[in-house]
């Protein structure tokens, strides 16, 4: 039996719930978990004063509402998972271990951020600063995977190490910022500056991008490891096409300011 | 990584001598800054002043300070972050396209020029104005400027420094980070300071909702920020500090005149380049200086129930790596 | 009337922060800012000495400081997340204490650097 | 009004060595023979040494404030002091905030910290960051090896102009002494270039050599009887094979006093990184045949860290060698200052011979009255692991086992494994405190005996030296209790020590037109004002 929580009343300021962890929560009685403490702006309150809780003894926590202030849900979580059906507000599963964490609605920004590993599904849209560094940190997510259904903000996977970024309406500004490892798939393309400054990773657009101009053309190809790719993404239900009959991957290179080793794929249909 | 190098604008004074203005109009906004500290100085290093300096100008439009410059280079509006990071391409000899070039409103004859003038000069300095730091890209187009600046000390000295305005707001920077670790955008909910612009950045708050009361002091958002911050500004308690009766003082709750720094109110002010300077007021103000109205504010709260309840410890929240 | 003479004042206008101005002033007036640049001068003389404002607001209407003062405290320390914000036309002494502020309501800190 | 009573008591300033002893403070914070009421602390069983003196350390100013704006990430994973009603929270880590700083010093039983490295220029600055250092006391070092004005006067012959320009600056800064960094070499970097050998000229000068700064500075600093003698950071700093310079500016200190700032990073042989060993037992032979010469360790402990330096042009080499950030501010005329992130790895074999290289000057010069505890923070490591140190120091089978954690090729590099010396409880009382306190001329710190300033420190005997020496049981300021097992009690204002060396009063208009060529400030509002600093303790130099 999963952990089901109620937002029973909208925090007029930003509500820090880090506590809502499988990690935190799967050996705790459901009077333990009422009385977790929460952070309604300075305030310490208990986690009843904004949620009903049913249920206890699980890894499973589904949670209701509109949450776009609350913020911190899933931190550094290892194991189990969480499912919020509503809006979600920011740091959703940043420094995540394992598990995993569905969204039915929008997330805010830095989601995933700096996660080591896991499973992150938005159906909904996402803000910006997709599984990337916080200010001043070397890397951004080290593995993972981070599934956004609609579209998403700046500087998605800002210095990101390993893992997967799918994101399935257009990203903003800054898409792969700074890149050093790990994979980007854009299926409707992204704004400008995509693949800024990167070091070394991939970058997938299924659409046209405007690219910066410090990449350069290298050549068209259908490189082998998106069939494996591909039938990876299919179990989320991403669809990567690769066959050389339906179309080809034009490659660029680059950041050459950096001077990088990172790479933008752009498919071509055939 | 890059990084940040910089200088005091004695430095500037005494040894640049190729200077560019990126992104600003000091001409207009900062009048004396070509006379006081950069290209019309004579120095033991630089006998000849105005002769010895080469000044390049890169904005989207010819403003005024384009006439004091020896060369102009118009870069396209939004094109900034482009085209420097085609530079940071081009110090190191990698092949940029001429058409790329041609985006950002460059040739590259320009450029080539440019870039022969950066690395041949003994001290180059990058001055940015808000025409960088304020236009699509922000943060990021000064944070190419300054990788620029960095990465250029492979061939000669070069440092790079923002053009701040708005009287004391480096010194607002400089003691926020000796006080909290950070510059700006912080928040203390959890007892102790933690960053994130773009959450704790007051534009992002009022936007989104996320604060209940305002303290503004020496600034008057009522006026320049986008509506819905207003808007929220409005709805929750607004207290204002200010030498006038501001834009923000008419949506406040709470409005206290203060004396105007430096005029009529002592103290201390940072210059851009985080020198500290002592205000010498001319004026007696009828009003209490800030200082002193923030401090009996502060004072009033401390009488008030401590908001950490007896003997908790609000959880850290820690990066972990 | 003579006017008096400060010598190496400071000017706040913008960051250039220029400290070898030259005030000429009644002691209500500065009538005379030299080295200033327009902008400086335009700063220094538009100010005066005299009561052109209220004291204190509360809703509007004008209060004492010390019941805008008690005001102030009340609202900031029942705010759950309260804001700080500005500091740069202000002296590094009242920002230290705007920081201070922050540090003991628990709230939010910025300057117009986060624009 | 305090009475200690019972403890072991470590004064080497009064050759007391773990004798039982009462300890009696007045109202005005200072030890006395006897007092009557008051509380009284039972220590029966526990030890009590003076508090400690950091006699090099880096925590307030431009660079150090620039380090905090460059190290975010640091600050979001380190220790953090949450508010209390009447305390301010801060941030520890590599830099520290203010507060912090104040916190964590005290926290390990220091009571007195020497900021090493103030430009004139930013002087009022490294003022009010001080002001927000509470505990503590404090003093500063003005930078001058590179002040283009006093080189000026070196150049042109014009020795006593020279001192006279040293003792302007010092008051201009309300400082207590005179720092030499890199002589020449600073100056040399405004040009992107050094200045390594001492007996050549430097960058922009026709005969004016690192040597000659060095030597002459030396005699300025004796002249003006400063209490604390020049302290120098030496020419050629991290570099393989730099003993040589070391030792080669020593002998241009014959007959001076100095103390040579954190020598561990000048006290390497090999000729370039593959090379590259320790040369302590060369630097350590000089030390203990000149007791003229005081140094601290500038110890290396394995760990992030920033590193801080007016050494420019170290700090652009060591951004090349890790790739990571870097700041750099140059100040004009007076000097500059790098930031580098950087983590010392003990599988890096230069590390490696780093950290051995630290201990082994500690180990191998004989009189802790020379060698003093520090890690040159944050350059070798953090402030607030000196206890880590003292570990290393006092139990020669933890250093056998951290030795053994270092890779193979490490033999024969360094002599650290051939050193069966154990520091005592005295040793470190000395090295800690009485020592560095000696150094900087403040008698009445680093001495329990009648009179002095009531700064102590009492832990508790434990068999593990690093948690005995973080966790004391109560640490004393001015008669203050101010830390209490482990939580802050008490966070008063230190004060701050300064001299007032005197010059010719022709000096400043000697100086007005030099000063108003290179600075962009005005020279009426230069000097940091006597009113800015808080509980100055000024000390009046005699006249030359």
């Amino acid at each position: 039996m999963p952990i089901t929580l109620y937002l029973k009343q909208a925090p007029a300021v930003p509500l820090e719930t880090e506590v809502l962890s499988p990690d935190v929560i799967s050996q705790l009685s459901n009077t333990e978990i009422r009385k977790l403490t929460v952070y309604h702006g300075k305030r310490q309150v208990p986690l009843e004063e904004f949620f009903d809780v049913d249920g206890e003894h699980s890894d499973e926590l589904i949670i209701h509402g509109d949450l776009n202030k609350v913020r911190w849900i899933g931190r550094a979580m290892s194991k189990g998972s969480i499912t919020v059906h509503g809006k979600v507000g920011m740091h959703l599963g940043a420094y995540m271990k394992g598990g995993r964490i569905e969204v039915h609605g929008d997330a805010s920004d830095w989601i995933g951020a700096e996660m080591k590993n896991g499973f992150i599904h938005v159906h909904g849209n996402a803000g910006g600063q997709i599984g990337a560094a916080y200010r001043g940190s070397l890397a951004g997510m080290k593995n993972g995977t981070i599934i956004v259904d609609g579209s998403a903000g700046l500087e998605v996977g800002m210095r990101m190490r390993r893992g997967t970024i799918v994101l399935g309406g257009i990203a903003r500004d800054f898409t792969g910022l700074q890149m050093k490892g790990g994979t980007i798939i854009l299926m409707s393309g992204a704004e400008i500056r995509t693949g800024a400054w990167m070091n070394r990773g991939t970058i997938i657009s299924l659409k046209p991008l405007q690219m910066m101009p410090t990449f350069a053309y290298a050549s068209d190809f259908n490189p082998m490891f998106l069939n494996v790719y591909a039938k990876q993404l299919k179990t989320y239900g991403v669809t990567l096409p690769y066959a050389a009959s339906a179309g080809t991957y034009q490659r660029f290179a680059g950041d050459l300011s950096v001077p990088g080793k990172g790479e933008i794929l752009v498919w071509q249909p055939a | 990584m890059g990084g940040k190098v910089t200088c005091t604008l004695g430095e500037v004074k005494q040894r640049a001598d190729f200077i560019v203005y990126w992104g600003g109009n000091p001409a207009e906004c900062h009048p004396r800054h070509f006379t006081k500290y950069t290209i019309m100085q004579k120095s033991k290093f630089l006998p000849r002043g105005r002769k010895d300096r080469t000044m390049v100008l890169v904005d989207i439009r010819e403003t005024k300070s384009a006439k004091a410059a020896d060369i102009f280079l118009q870069v396209k509006p939004g094109k900034d972050f482009e085209l420097i990071t085609i530079l940071r391409a081009l110090i190191k000899d990698q092949h940029v396209g001429d058409e790329q070039i041609a985006e950002t409103g460059m040739t590259r004859a320009g450029l080539d020029d440019l870039v022969h003038r950066m690395k041949s000069c003994k001290f180059g300095v990058f001055f940015f104005g808000m025409g960088l730091s304020m236009t699509r890209g922000k943060h990021m187009n000064s944070a190419a400027l300054l990788t620029l600046a960095a990465e250029m000390n492979a061939f000669t000295k070069f440092v790079a420094m923002p053009m701040r305005g708005h009287g004391n707001v480096t010194g607002a920077d400089v003691i926020m980070r000796w006080q909290t670790g950070y510059p700006f955008g912080i928040t203390f909910n959890r007892g102790y300071p933690r960053y994130n612009p773009g959450e704790f950045s007051t534009v992002d708050v009022l936007v989104r909702g996320d604060c209940d009361a305002a303290f503004i002091i020496g600034a008057d958002p009522g006026a320049t920020m986008p509506q819905p911050a207003i808007d929220h500004l409005a709805r929750i308690p607004t207290i204002c500090l200010d030498p006038h009766v501001t834009h923000t003082s008419r949506l406040a709750r709470v409005h206290i005149t203060t004396a105007a720094q430096g005029i009529s109110a002592p103290g201390t002010a940072y210059r851009m380049d985080e020198l500290p300077l002592p205000l010498k007021p001319a004026l007696k103000s009828p009003y209490p200086s800030d200082e002193e109205v923030v401090r009996r504010i502060n004072e009033a709260i401390a009488k008030k129930p401590f908001w950490l309840p007896d003997g908790s410890q609000p959880q850290v929240v820690t990066a972990i790596g | 009337m003579t006017l008096q003479i400060i010598n190496n004042a400071t000017c706040t206008f913008c960051g250039c922060v220029c400290d070898d101005i030259q005030l000429h002033h009644d002691e209500v007036r500065i009538h005379e800012a030299k080295k200033a640049c327009v902008l400086g001068t335009a700063w220094f003389l538009n100010h005066t000495a005299e009561k052109k404002y209220p004291d204190a607001l509360i809703d509007g209407k004008e209060a004492t400081v010390e019941e805008a003062i008690q005001m102030a405290a009340t609202l900031l320390h029942e705010a759950d997340m309260p804001l700080v914000y500005g500091m740069s036309n202000t002296t590094c002494e009242a920002q230290k204490e705007c920081v201070a502020m922050a540090d003991i309501l628990g709230g939010l800190l910025d300057s117009h650097t986060s624009l | 009004m305090l009475k200690i009573t019972g403890g072991k008591v470590y004064d080497p300033a009064n050759e007391i060595n773990g004798q039982i002893k009462d300890l009696c403070i007045d109202d005005n914070g200072r030890f006395v023979e006897s007092v009557s009421g008051g509380r009284t602390i039972d220590a029966t069983g526990m030890i009590i040494f003076p508090g400690g003196v950091d006699v090099h350390t880096h925590v307030a100013g431009g660079a150090m404030n620039f380090a905090r704006a460059m190290t975010p990430e640091d600050h979001r994973r380190t220790q953090a002091f949450i508010r209390t009603q009447s305390r301010r929270s801060g941030l520890g880590g590599m830099a520290p905030t203010t507060f912090a700083t104040g916190y964590l010093y005290a926290g390990m039983g220091f009571t007195t910290v020497n900021e090493a490295a103030v430009p004139v220029l930013s002087a009022r600055h490294t003022h009010e960051e001080l002001a927000d250092i509470p505990i503590v006391d404090k003093a500063t070092l003005t930078l001058m090896a590179n002040n283009e004005i006093m080189l000026d006067q070196m150049q042109a012959g014009e020795y006593e102009r020279a001192k006279n320009v040293v003792a302007w600056y010092l008051w201009a800064a309300k400082s207590y002494g005179v720092k030499a960094v890199n002589p020449g070499g600073v100056a040399a970097w405004k040009w992107g270039s050094d200045a390594k050998q001492l007996n050549d000229p430097i960058a922009g000068y026709s005969s004016l050599t690192p040597g000659k700064i060095v030597t002459m500075l030396a005699t300025i600093c004796d002249d003006l009887q400063l209490p604390h003698p020049m302290h120098l950071h030496c020419n050629n700093l991290g570099a393989p094979g730099n003993i040589s310079t070391t030792l080669d500016t020593l002998k241009h200190l014959e007959g001076h006093r100095a103390h040579i700032a954190h020598s561990q990073y000048h006290a390497y042989g090999g000729d370039d990184w593959d090379t590259m060993c320790s040369a302590t037992s060369q630097l350590a032979e000089y030390f203990n045949t000149h007791p003229n010469i005081t140094t601290d360790a500038g110890a290396v402990l394995f760990g992030d860290t920033v590193t801080i330096t007016a050494d420019g042009p170290w700090q652009h080499l060591l951004y090349k060698l890790t790739g990571r950030k870097w700041g750099n501010l140059d100040v004009e005329n007076e000097t500059g200052c790098g930031i580098v992130p950087y983590t010392y790895r003990p599988s890096n074999l230069v590390n490696a011979v780093q950290w051995a290289s630290g201990l082994e000057l500690m180990l191998l010069i004989k009189s802790p009255w020379q060698v003093f505890l520090s890690t040159d923070h944050p350059n070798g490591g953090c402030f607030w692991r000196y206890p880590e140190i003292i570990q290393l120091l006092m139990c020669a089978d933890f250093r056998k086992e951290c030795i053994a954690k270092l890779p193979d090729k490490i033999k024969n590099r360094i002599t650290l494994p051939e050193i069966d010396r154990e520091y005592t409880l005295y040793e470190v009382a000395t090295s800690m405190s009485a020592g560095p306190a000696r150094a900087l001329g403040l008698h009445q710190k680093g001495n329990l005996g009648i009179g002095c300033d009531a700064d102590l420190v009492i832990y508790e005997e434990e068999i593990d030296i690093a948690r005995m020496f973080s966790h004391p049981r109560y640490v004393i300021k001015a008669g203050e209790i101010v830390i209490e097992d482990g939580d802050i009690r008490e966070t008063p204002h230190g004060r701050e020590f300064l001299v007032k060396p005197s010059y010719a009063p022709e000096t400043d208009e000697f100086m007005r037109p030099l000063f108003e060529d290179c600075y962009t400030m005005q020279f009426d509002n230069y000097p940091v004002e006597i009113e800015r600093i808080e509980n100055p303790d000024v000390r009046i130099l005699p006249g030359s």
